[in-house]
């Protein structure tokens, strides 16, 4: 399988499973590595990075919803230079290919970012994070100065205004949409008892995104490749967003809530499933056992 | 760091409030060691999420190890629990506590938490014939520890957060280890820390620990929802901690 | 307790408890007399209701979704001559306000409306819904028209276009904005295996809103009452939007799911809370308990 | 209707894949008569729902009422559940099934689905001398009916939905009840219904009703999701139902 998540022309990025985590899950590196078969997925988005160095949000970063989680960590990073000269290494050994994560500062930062990054091989695309409250001239200029690096290029929309943002960040240059960053919201922490902003995660996320993505699909020419992001916490999940016109999906925060369902999903989609035996006993089997654990207790079942 | 499957094999009533599961677990959990701790939820025979409240994992640091195959929490008794259950563990997360070569004395002090998260390192420590003192906090005084090792001594702090022979016990100790609740983490710590810098002169490196025990999203270091600060740069309670010097840990805000 | 809820001027819509339930909950009359005190409740907001009849949507109308659900009705009415016929009466006989919701078709249905509202004692005011895809302009000549009406006048914005919306809608005469209607999503259903779309209803949906009435109290002028509507499922849950800056709130699916949940939230902001005696019993005291069965309790227990 | 809360008394299994909960209840209950309902969800101790998850609740058609406040459910044993857990019902929801005074023969059809929501007429009908036949279609036939009473007739239909004497059946029934699964309701009524008119000439009316189990949001004819479209206009289900003349309603859709 071969999905090519990247409108054609430029440099375009080909995946081997149409599954990958979204910015912000699973780190800068391979932090997974042991909880999670990376050669399964499509590619890492790593974790957001700006160019410099950004502190960790004080205050509240969790609170526990619901049915879902708040999180504000204020997006920590050490600058980009040291995000690469930490990580070149271990993106060089993972399988699958490293798409950056950018978040959206300003201008003059992609323009600094490409200078760092097009040499690069290690990094095969960037992921353009808008913030939630730009408007669709500084989305053209932020998306121009990013389309200017030698990569292909993601464009992350935010919930809100992916409708109307869309048509601005294609001409500026956006190689895929993804849609969309977790829709931001404000609840309650319960230990000081004040409200407190930040994304919003969790399975109701779902429905919200994949209408949008459904919506994006008619909007959009066909050419233009969406990744659908939000709330996946199952097969199922990514299948609708497939179904909905999305080549591609990103799974959010269910991989913390379960890790082996980020690897369950991509061999799902990427046509690796491991079939339950028709007489398999309930605890020879389980929905996350890989295919090496599936080949071993088959052996070992009809060795006894 | 493993994802594996356990279950509860039995269920102890140990105190008026608290009780204790037995987890038939995955022997790579039967070497952990104080201070660490799983990440874990209940999950149906068929081994999947039957609904996402609460959504994030319970963490939980075992009070003993039984055997190869059983670890043992301490979980308010409150909460129903059913032997059988299936349960998913994350884990073993965090480093183990690092004790003094020549550990005589150690104070242990709980404040607005229950002792829980503590309560593994007794047994090596005891037969190591270190003295132990426990010093209950704030809430902390409402847990009752008539099942805890009768060695141990246990002291009750006054609403001021001081205890009769405060000095004593503080120049005494050759380590403390602070536990604090998820309410006010930093200020307690802050609390304790002007309480011990008043009543000794010198506080040195390595002489005084904060545990963390703040719900961890994920456990590897990935979402940086735990990120603390210190004089050494970032640091995280799931990879680094859950015990930090609290002589470098930034405590502000 | 009395609330204002709309701007002053014009006719003013007062309540004694700043809870009503949300469009579309609790039917166009009295639907819920036999589970819900209607005398703790601030208003009755009616169903939608249309100039022409609207028949029920075909399909599949309720989609399970993981701590939610999706609802697509379509809205059924037999329009708004025979909603008045038949609700006329039970609408005098109610303890409280009632405020009949119009789905915001067009201006010349708003002018229809008029004429057969503005003689109507017993309707209070009116809620003019908006329709998800309405542009500003178009919300402009709804509104206008609608505040034609000698009624008070809250209008409900759409989720997405909150922000857009208000200015335009102020301008055109709205007296209150009702913030907002619930979102909409596309679910699969289970057993067509399709794709439907609808509004999204759970818990997880109140965060979202909350933040959007957070930043619409920051954006429109302090004399316009915000309604906070979305996902409200416990009385700390509508707290939560008066701090954010709502002078009242409206309750949506809670009440399918627990119809008590709506009274004890109105009692609760009211002051009404049935509150637990310090020696009560578990089995003498729940927090659905109205004054009356705590009272009545209370009594047999110092004769018992 | 009513809101009130009950528990769990018994449990027990009456077949391979079903259990039978007794439930406790308010006295307003005890007078249900069959085709009624309660909506019931699950709630802990301190009167509080738990989880969202599922968000509605489920719809119970009992299939006996014990006495003054013993209500008897079946539901699919493979979910578990607890005496003493705590239920809050909403109910009794719908209106009681219409008999024709001189009921002698009574035809019950199951079509992809447990025949549970028809059992509860049956103790009345067989004390009065009817005779009951029930032709159980589709998934239907999967239900084990070794637990009903052994009056009753059961005929398991082919995959054409035929059955033996089935001409005869419909012939001699006075009246026809038919419940379907929540997949294909309208579509799986149409299916019966071409089958009775390809098999009878006339088709009365008050002869054949159709049984609705949807899930009921609010259960009180307020959200309308349970809309029906007749030749008599639009109808609840919640309110109008849980019959329907199949002669009158609207099939297509
Ligand atoms: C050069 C640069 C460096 C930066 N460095 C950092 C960094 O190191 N760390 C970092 O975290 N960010 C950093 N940022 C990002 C910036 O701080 C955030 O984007 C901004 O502070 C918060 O906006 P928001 O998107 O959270 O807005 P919103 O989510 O809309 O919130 C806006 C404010 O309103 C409050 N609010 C919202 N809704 C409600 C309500 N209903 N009731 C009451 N209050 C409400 C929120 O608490 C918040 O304070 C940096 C940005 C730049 C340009
Ligand atoms: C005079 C008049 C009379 C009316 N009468 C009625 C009436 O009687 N009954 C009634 O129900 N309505 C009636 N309407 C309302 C109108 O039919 C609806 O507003 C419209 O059909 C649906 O729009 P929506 O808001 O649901 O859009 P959306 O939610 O955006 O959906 C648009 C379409 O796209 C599909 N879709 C969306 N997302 C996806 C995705 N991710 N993947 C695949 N497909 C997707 C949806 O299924 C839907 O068909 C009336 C309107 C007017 C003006
Ligand atoms: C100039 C600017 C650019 C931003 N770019 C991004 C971005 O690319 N990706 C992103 O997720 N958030 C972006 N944001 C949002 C901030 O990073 C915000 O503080 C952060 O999302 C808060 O952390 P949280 O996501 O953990 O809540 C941006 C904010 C500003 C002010
Ligand atoms: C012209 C027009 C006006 C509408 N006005 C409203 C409205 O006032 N309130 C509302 O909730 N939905 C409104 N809608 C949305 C439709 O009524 C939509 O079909 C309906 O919301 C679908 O039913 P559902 O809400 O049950 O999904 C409008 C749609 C159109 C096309
Ligand atoms: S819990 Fe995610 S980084 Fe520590
Ligand atoms: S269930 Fe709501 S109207 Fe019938």
């Amino acid at each position: 399988m071969v999905v090519e998540i990247t409108r054609p022309g430029k440099t375009s990025l080909l995946l081997s499973t149409p599954v990958m985590p979204a910015a912000g899950t699973v780190g800068f590196g391979d932090n997974y590595h042991r909880l999670v078969d990376y050669e399964k997925l499509g590619a890492i988005i790593t974790n957001p990075v700006t160019i410099e160095r950004w502190n960790p949000a004080s205050g509240t970063r969790l609170v526990p919803l619901p049915g879902g989680i708040l999180v504000h960590t204020g997006l920590p990073n050490p600058g980009l230079k040291r995000v690469i000269q930490q990580n070149r290494r271990v993106w060089g050994r993972l399988p699958i290919p490293v798409v950056l994560h950018l978040a959206g500062t300003s201008a003059p930062h992609m323009k600094q970012a490409g200078e760092m990054i097009d040499g690069l091989d290690v990094i095969a695309g960037i992921e353009l994070g808008l913030n939630d409250d730009i408007d669709e001239g500084e989305a053209f200029a932020l998306v121009s100065a990013a389309a200017a690096i030698e990569k292909p290029l993601l464009v992350r929309l935010p919930f809100y205004e992916a409708g109307h943002l869309a048509p601005a960040v294609l001409d500026a240059g956006a190689d895929a949409l993804v849609v969309s960053a977790a829709p931001r919201g404000t609840a309650r922490e319960e230990h000081t008892g004040r409200l407190v902003s930040g994304r919003i995660y969790g399975p109701l996320v779902k429905p919200l995104v994949l209408r949008i993505v459904g919506r994006l699909r008619r909007q959009v020419p066909e050419e233009v490749p969406i990744i659908g992001a939000g709330g996946i916490h199952s097969p199922l999940d990514a299948r609708d967003y497939i179904e909905a016109g999305a080549v591609a999906v990103q799974v959010d925060t269910a991989t913390w809530a379960q890790p082996k369902m980020l690897e369950r999903i991509a061999r799902d989609l990427g046509g690796w499933i491991a079939t339950r035996r028709k007489d398999a006993l309930m605890d020879e089997w389980h929905p996350d056992m890989g295919q090496t654990e599936a080949a071993q207790r088959g052996a070992a079942q009809s060795g006894g | 760091m493993k994802d594996t499957q356990a279950y509860i094999e039995r269920i102890r009533r140990v105190s008026r409030d608290y009780q204790r599961l037995e987890l038939a677990v995955d022997k790579s959990l039967s070497s952990m060691l104080a201070g660490q701790a799983v990440l874990a939820r209940r999950i149906e025979k068929d081994y999947e999420i039957q609904h996402w409240n609460p959504y994030l994992r319970e963490l939980w640091f075992p009070v003993e190890i039984l055997n190869s195959n059983i670890i043992v929490v301490e979980v308010p008794a409150a909460k129903s629990y059913q032997p059988g259950q299936l349960l998913s563990l994350l884990g073993p997360i965090g480093k183990p506590f690092k004790f003094r070569r020549k550990l005589r004395n150690i104070l242990l002090i709980a404040y607005d938490t229950p002792p829980t998260s503590l309560l593994m390192m007794l047994p090596a420590l005891l037969a190591n014939d270190a003295s132990v003192t426990m010093v209950l906090m704030g809430t902390a005084c409402q847990y009752d520890t008539g099942h805890l090792p009768e060695e141990i001594e246990i002291v009750h702090a006054e609403e001021d957060l001081s205890w009769q022979d405060m000095v004593m016990t503080l120049g005494w100790a050759d380590q403390v280890f602070v536990l604090v609740g998820p309410s006010k983490e930093l200020a307690n710590f802050a609390d304790v820390m002007r309480l011990v810098r008043e009543r000794r002169n010198d506080v040195p490196a390595n002489y005084i620990f904060g545990v963390f025990q703040r719900q961890l999203p994920c456990a590897v270091g990935a979402c940086y929802v735990c990120m603390l600060r210190s004089n050494d740069g970032s640091k995280l309670q799931c990879v680094d901690g859950p015990a930090f010097d609290l002589t470098s840990l930034h405590l502000e805000n």
